[in-house]
């Protein structure tokens, strides 16, 4: 693997969605049969797409969707500490995307009636120790942990993921071409 | 050099008298990005994206005249960070969410931002509070996309003759005022026959009820960068 | 079964915790309750589910809405586009859509539940199914079959493939394309993009029907099994069309009981508030809805592929409609509520989405140029519902004078399933489970019950995200024993 | 504007709507005008309004204690109105007090040398309604503190420059100033002569003379001590330029932060009139026709910027003009314009007496003349100082009884920031060029602050024209902000040098160009004081996550463990 000079060694590639729509997941997944290539590169860790559910270390992490609750931040803090290189992938994680359009109301008024009680109309919003809690605003990737490096799109294609992939692995600067360069 | 030539990143260029840099590499065929800057208005020279350097100063290629033996830089890696800056400071500032907005592919500022490599805005996003005024028959405006770019300001004062926009505020605070009893466009004298309604670089103001009209692949900027264009000025309909 | 649900005394029982479930799209968690022997006394699907969406495109433009509902889901933002467009051509005031763009409306969504299938049983599904509910975690995942099953794997992810470029060769872009505007569609079909598709269209049916085969051959290993792995019989509800054969794109709410009576038939969707109703409990984010006229202790139904293959009368496609008589004649014509039997269903439906994309790109009418239906008058109040991959999607919407949205209900595809993955995960927890030492292995199970369901969480987990994995146990007397948090 | 907010308090979308049809303009400029300006509120402050001056030097005298001390006592929050609509109480951008600071506005008129005590005597006048005419006079007492003059701070006999100007002619008046090598004393330091010749060349019948009092560069309050004193010097460099352009009509633009100056101002162009030192055929000389209008500013810094200050003078929001063309060319109403500092016009009536060769022997070869400074911040001997140009800092820093100096911020919040080993260095337009602000920080000042400081008055001035600065100036506030809670890393310390060095090459005006320099040169110099405060990781959240949990929490009533987040150790 470039990163530690040779290429015998498969990155080791962890992948998460935040709040996202999975959207780049998919797009990730319109790599299509250069997933099988892809295998050939990069062996996967904690993803959506395994059950392997715990982070380890890895070289780099695809980071889906924006920050918007307290468990969000876990999950990015400890993508953090395992990765070499994290990169922000889609318009959720780079500027909180269409999920931050409810940025400009309060979190607590939305809660509010996001749960109230269909037939009685009294509010019941979800207090388990077991949910996460929401942050008042959903945020950036990049406000939260350091991010090395941003592939915007909602999502980017299929093409935009495997070229900057690919330029990663290789060591190289990711650069996209314009027609590969899209924020929606 | 020729009494009516100056020099853009070393090649010499002929202007006409009176004419801005602008204006001279317009008609020579060089591109200068441009974001406040229509052909068909007085220059405003806020936005700055049009800054060149001018025997090593920056300028405002759209208010600065151009004068003999002038020695200009336009594309340098170094202007070329600086109107990155420029498109990331104009996106946090306001609420600049593509993913939803029907300008997108058809938008100067997204495009320019695809022109320099904005690969995300940098800066800490400033979020906003801003409204959506719909009170209008045939045009919203959602000042959440709104750059200040007076475009509107202009068409609606020197083409219209209604003055109908103004700007109000100063620093951040700054923004598009309407000029009607309430303050909503519904009670302007606003029309969607205004110059000033087909003028928005941005999304920030368009015509109700047909958005995303434009088939992606077909859009303005989706295959050809705004630098490719002859005359980017011109703002393409919305939608 | 019900009494599963809630345990009576939670306090003297060990807690147990699947999280987040894996290989679905988007975030859910499963919690068990057991005693000292491993009985199982309680055991819950637990969903995240915040629906900000309706609240903060309040005040958004409506002909945007499509556009960006569609973001709640990236698995199937069509459906949510399809949705909410109808809804929205109803609101703008558009008459019936011309013949062209209802096709090309049709072609798109059948593309989508093309990929949709493909993605949920090749890519996310099969590792369990092929390589075993407790194979090797490292191993369970898509490359873990390519591995194992390369041609097999190859198949899926073309099918899936080509669904995705039907859909951008109609909305522009794969996912989160637009294409499809109130009134019609934006763009006609050139006739090279239809060529393209139709050369390729055979080979998907050809493949679709392998992979019916597939599950059959799968099924037949040890039928009992898959009949009754996580087995809950539900009411079934789905769209039809006038005469009773299933419609993805439109059609009226038919509704049948476990044992297949009738209960409602080709009703209006746009009284749906008269015959569903959403519960909401308090352990879960996600509401639980239920037929009226029955009541929400019998009310509740499930929706998807394996409710509409037994609601509808026919499928209007030879190949498919042939392979759901093998499939009723399975059982005898009794309705199956067996959870692995989604995934035969799911790939009849796929096997008739691509007879049907293939019919479409015969149809001279797909490469038509007239694409916007007639204008009336603005309305303030539209309802679009379709049969999306994952089941019945309701989108209903009000806007003001000026056109912005003043009031904004989704029913996704999921919520509807909601009670029944929870029935079908504790039939699998008492049946598997109870009485046993807890491996990863057998909470697999739990997680394969839920993955049948094709759950789409991030529909209904939109605005509040996921929940991280952690296993705890607890001693009776509360304390914990051990505690093991994944993210 | 000013004038109609004087009767009724604050300016009514009904007010709005009048000016409007009165003048028969769109409603929106009345508002872009009242919405530009500070002093101009378009919702009713109190009738008592009270604004803190909030330069560092304020904050070094303990005004934060005493506006908290206010706030307590009148039970009011920041920037709010109180119920009663009496009293409001806010922030305003340095009132040109330094020198006896801590300073308020009260109705625009200025309050010096705050205590507690004083805080408390005022909050019980407005609990009682007395109105503001019936304070004691000795809370607006403003003293001149004249610590040191030279030429120009000295008694004038009216009249006397006028004759000596007539008396050498129009063209020979151009000529002496042109001899006397005087500059411009606002900071940029533009040949005075070349200025008023290319005015008076210019085409045009109608040209006028403006007296920039917008001194807004916080810790500057010469002008002030000028006008207040030595009115004759000024007024009468305004006639005499006049005479020298062929101009008969000068404005002086005096700050909104100067009401208290304007009636005596007024009272003395009155009895200039009366003994025709204004007028027609000043003094006698037929053809000498000048007269002054005063134009009270409305509370924005950007309007000392030339071009800003014409808009504003017109009228307008003070955002600056597109140059070319200059004001010389184009300026008041699109006529040729001459716009000078008050100090510069107070030199012209010198010279026109003294002649401009003597003028020029003082000072150093490129700077003539001398210079007054405004001295603030820890010395003993705060106020104005007249010296010859050449003079150096330490030699200044002697006579004010400043010691132990950690650092002297010359030119205000666009200025330059000087430590010790830079002492020797001059005052002079080729080395320290300054428009006269001087403010010291003693041994245990820290410098963070006074940038942090500098970076808000620059946020709040800013008059959103262009975009790096517009941005620029609020993102540099946000990050200084951020530090300042000890939330801050390296990561923002270079964004900050970067933003800077942006501000400097792409604003549009000097407000802009200068915006970073007080942020970057502390940085340079006293980086320490920033990376004491910086968190020891590379990176920290924009967000304080607890802060951003606290709405969920609370709705939600939850207080367990994992409701709640930490910064990572």
């Amino acid at each position: 693997m470039s990163i530690n000079g040779s290429r015998k060694v498969k990155v080791r590639l962890a992948t998460t969605s935040l709040a996202g729509c999975f959207g780049c997941h998919m797009s990730f997944l319109d790599i299509d049969e250069r997933l099988f290539e892809l295998a050939e590169l990069a062996e996967f860790d904690r993803s959506p797409l395994t059950d392997i559910k715990h982070c380890g270390p890895c070289d780099i992490a695809l980071i889906e969707g924006g920050v918007c609750n307290t468990d969000n931040v876990h999950v990015v803090r400890e993508l953090r500490a395992n990765t070499k290189i994290l990169v922000g992938v889609g318009a959720c994680a780079i500027n909180g995307g269409l999920p931050a359009l409810r940025n400009r109301l309060k979190i607590d008024d939305i809660l509010d009636r996001g749960y109230r009680d269909p037939v009685s109309g009294e509010p019941c919003i979800p207090n388990s120790p077991e949910l996460p809690l929401a942050l008042d605003k959903v945020y950036p990737v990049n406000e939260i942990v350091r991010v090395d490096y941003s592939l915007p799109g909602c999502p980017p294609s299929g093409d935009a993921i495997w070229k900057f992939l690919k330029d990663l692995i290789l060591g190289r600067m990711p650069r996209l071409d314009y027609e590969l360069l899209h924020y929606d | 050099m020729a009494d009516n030539e100056f020099t853009i990143d070393e090649q010499p260029v002929p202007f006409k008298p009176g004419q801005t840099i602008l204006e001279a590499a317009k008609t020579a065929g060089i591109y200068i990005p441009h974001l406040c800057y229509n052909s068909e208005f007085k220059a405003h020279g806020g936005c700055k994206m049009c800054t060149v350097l001018v025997n090593g100063r920056t300028q405002t290629a759209c208010t600065h005249k151009a004068a003999a033996g002038q020695e200009l830089d336009v594309n340098t890696p170094e202007l070329d960070a600086t109107r990155r800056s420029l498109v990331q400071m104009l996106f946090i500032e306001g609420n600049h969410f593509c993913p939803g907005c029907e300008k997108s592919g058809n938008c100067q500022l997204q495009a320019l931002g695809y022109e320099y490599e904005m690969m995300s805005p940098h800066f800490v996003e400033l979020y906003p509070h801003r409204e959506v005024d719909a009170s209008h028959l045939d045009v919203v405006i959602d000042f959440n996309r709104c750059i200040l770019c007076e475009l509107c300001v202009r068409a609606s004062r020197d083409v219209d003759h209604k003055e109908v926009f103004a700007i109000a505020g100063r620093g951040l605070d700054a923004r598009l005022i309407i000029n009607s009893p309430t303050g909503k466009l519904g009670d302007s004298a606003f029309a969607i026959t205004d110059r000033a309604a087909r003028v928005c670089p941005v999304g920030a103001i368009f015509v109700k009820g047909i958005g995303f009209k434009t088939p992606i692949g077909e859009r303005t900027y989706d295959c050809e960068s705004i630098s490719a264009e002859a005359d980017s000025c011109e703002v393409p309909e919305t939608t | 079964m019900l009494d599963l649900e809630t345990a009576q005394s939670p306090h003297k029982l060990r807690r147990l915790a699947i999280e987040p479930v894996s290989r679905v799209e988007g975030h859910g968690k499963v919690t068990i309750l057991l005693d000292d022997e491993n009985r199982v006394h309680q055991a819950r699907l637990h969903i995240v589910e915040f629906r900000g969406f309706e609240i903060f495109i309040e005040g958004r433009p409506y002909w945007e809405v499509p556009i960006v509902v569609q973001r709640l889901c990236g698995i199937c933002p069509v459906s949510h586009l399809l949705a909410g467009t109808k809804a929205m051509d109803v609101i703008a005031g558009f008459g019936p859509l011309t013949t062209t763009a209802e096709k090309l409306r049709r072609l798109l969504h059948y593309g989508q539940v093309m990929q949709s299938h493909a993605l949920h049983f090749f890519h996310l599904s099969s590792p369990d199914l092929l390589l075993g509910f407790e194979s090797e975690v490292a191993k369970r995942n898509i490359v873990g079959v390519a591995a194992a099953f390369p041609d097999l794997a190859k198949q899926g992810v073309l099918t899936r493939k080509f669904g995705q470029e039907v859909i951008r060769h109609i909305a522009g872009k794969r996912i989160h394309g637009t294409g499809v505007i109130p009134g019609g569609v934006n763009k006609a079909l050139s006739v090279a993009d239809r060529d393209s598709m139709r050369s390729g269209i055979d080979q998907i049916v050809k493949w679709s029907r392998s992979a019916v085969e597939l599950v059959i051959k799968l099924h037949e290993t040890n039928p009992e099994f898959y009949k009754v792995f996580g087995e809950a019989p539900a009411n079934m509800m789905s769209l039809v069309d006038e005469h009773g054969a299933l419609d993805f794109y439109n059609g009226g709410l038919r509704a049948r009981t476990s044992h297949g009576g009738a209960i409602f038939d080709r009703v209006d969707y746009r009284t749906y508030k008269a015959l569903l109703q959403e519960d909401v409990k308090n352990w879960s984010y996600m509401k639980f809805p239920h037929i009226k006229s029955l009541g929400a202790e019998k009310g509740w139904y499930r929706v998807g592929p394996l409710a509409r293959v037994q609601v509808c009368d026919m499928l209007r496609t030879p190949l498919a409609e042939a392979e759901r008589q093998r499939f009723l004649a399975a059982n005898g014509g009794k309705p199956l509520h067996g959870a692995l039997m989604y995934h035969w269903a799911r790939m009849i439906e796929m096997l008739h989405a691509a007879e049907l994309a293939r019919d479409l790109l015969d149809d001279p009418d797909i490469v038509g140029t007239d694409l916007m239906a007639a204008k009336g008058a603005r309305r303030d109040e539209g309802i679009g519902v379709i049969e999306a991959p994952r089941g019945t999607l309701f989108h209903h919407y009000r806007v003001d004078e000026n056109g912005l949205v003043t009031y904004c209900n989704l029913i996704v595809s999921t919520t509807n399933n909601n009670q029944a993955m929870n029935e079908a995960i504790r039939a699998v927890a008492s049946r598997y489970l109870s009485g046993r030492e807890v491996t990863e292995g057998l909470l697999n199970h739990v997680e394969v019950a839920i993955r049948a369901y094709d759950p789409c969480l991030s529909c209904a987990t939109h605005a509040l995200g996921q929940m991280p994995l952690e296993v705890e146990l607890v001693r009776a007397d509360g304390a914990t024993v051990s505690r093991l948090r994944k993210r | 504007m000013r004038e109609i907010q004087e009767e009724s308090d604050w300016i009514s979308p009904e007010i709005e709507r009048e000016v409007a049809e009165g003048l028969g303009i769109p409603v929106t400029r009345v508002q872009s005008v009242v919405q530009f300006y500070s002093f101009l509120y378009d919702k009713p402050p109190g009738r008592y309004r009270i604004l803190f001056s909030d330069n560092i030097t304020d904050r070094m005298l303990g005004s934060s204690a005493l506006l908290e001390h206010m706030l307590k006592r009148l039970k009011l929050r920041r920037g709010q109105t109180s119920p009663d609509g009496a009293v409001s109480v806010d922030l305003t951008s340095c009132t040109g007090m330094c020198d006896q600071g801590p300073a308020i506005l009260v109705n625009n008129f200025a309050v010096t040398r705050l205590t507690p005590r004083r805080i408390d005597e005022i909050c019980e006048l407005i609990r009682i309604g007395a109105p503001v005419a019936e304070w004691s006079s000795d809370f607006f007492r403003v003293d001149d503190n004249i610590r040191r003059s030279e030429t120009l701070l000295t008694h004038l006999e009216p009249g006397v420059a006028l004759d000596a100007a007539i008396a050498c002619g129009r063209q020979g008046m151009l000529d002496e100033i042109k001899r006397s090598k005087l500059r411009g004393r606002g900071g940029a330091g533009f040949p005075t002569g070349t200025k008023l010749e290319g005015a008076r060349n210019a085409p045009g019948a109608e040209k006028y003379i403006v007296c920039n009092a917008d001194e807004g560069e916080p810790g500057t309050f010469k002008d002030r001590v000028l006008l207040n004193s030595y009115a004759v010097r000024v007024l009468e460099g305004m006639a005499i330029a006049g005479f020298a352009v062929g101009s008969t009509k000068g404005f002086v633009y005096l700050r909104g932060e100067y009401r208290h100056l304007l009636d005596k101002l007024q009272a003395e162009i009155e009895l200039m009139r009366e003994e025709r030192r204004l007028g027609t055929a000043i003094r006698g000389c037929a053809g000498f026709d000048f007269d002054i209008e005063i134009h009270m500013g409305a509370g924005g810094y950007i309007c000392g910027e030339g071009t800003a200050l014409v808009e504003s003078l017109e009228g307008k929001p003070g955002r600056p003009r597109v140059r070319p063309p200059s004001m010389v060319q184009v300026g008041y109403l699109g006529k040729p314009t001459i716009v000078d500092n008050v100090e510069t016009l107070a030199h012209i009536s010198e010279i026109a007496v003294e002649g401009g060769a003597s003028f020029a022997k003082r000072g150093t070869h490129t700077s003539t003349g001398t210079k007054l400074i405004s001295i603030s911040g820890d010395c003993e001997r705060p106020g104005v100082y007249e010296y010859r140009f050449g003079v150096t800092v330490s030699r200044v820093l002697e006579d004010c009884g400043a010691r132990a100096v950690t650092a002297v911020q010359i030119g205000g919040a666009s200025g330059v920031c000087l430590t010790p080993d830079e002492f020797s260095r001059r005052i002079a337009f080729e080395d320290v060029s300054t428009a006269g602000a001087f403010m010291i920080f003693g041994p245990d000042r820290d410098l963070f602050d006074a940038a942090h400081n500098f970076a808000h008055f620059f946020a709040h001035e800013s008059c959103g024209f262009c975009t790096p600065c517009r941005v620029g100036t609020a993102i540099q506030r946000n990050i200084m902000d951020k530090i300042a809670e000890g939330r801050g890393s390296r990561y923002e310390v270079n964004d900050l040098m970067r933003l800077a060095d942006f501000m400097k090459k792409n604003s549009h005006c000097g407000l802009g160009e200068t915006a970073g320099n007080a942020v970057r040169d502390t940085l340079n110099k006293f980086r320490p004081a920033f990376e004491r405060r910086l968190h020891a990781r590379d990176f920290v959240p924009a967000i304080d996550l607890e802060t951003a949990l606290e709405p969920a929490r609370r709705i939600t009533g939850r207080d367990d463990a994992d409701a709640h987040l930490v910064t990572e150790a």
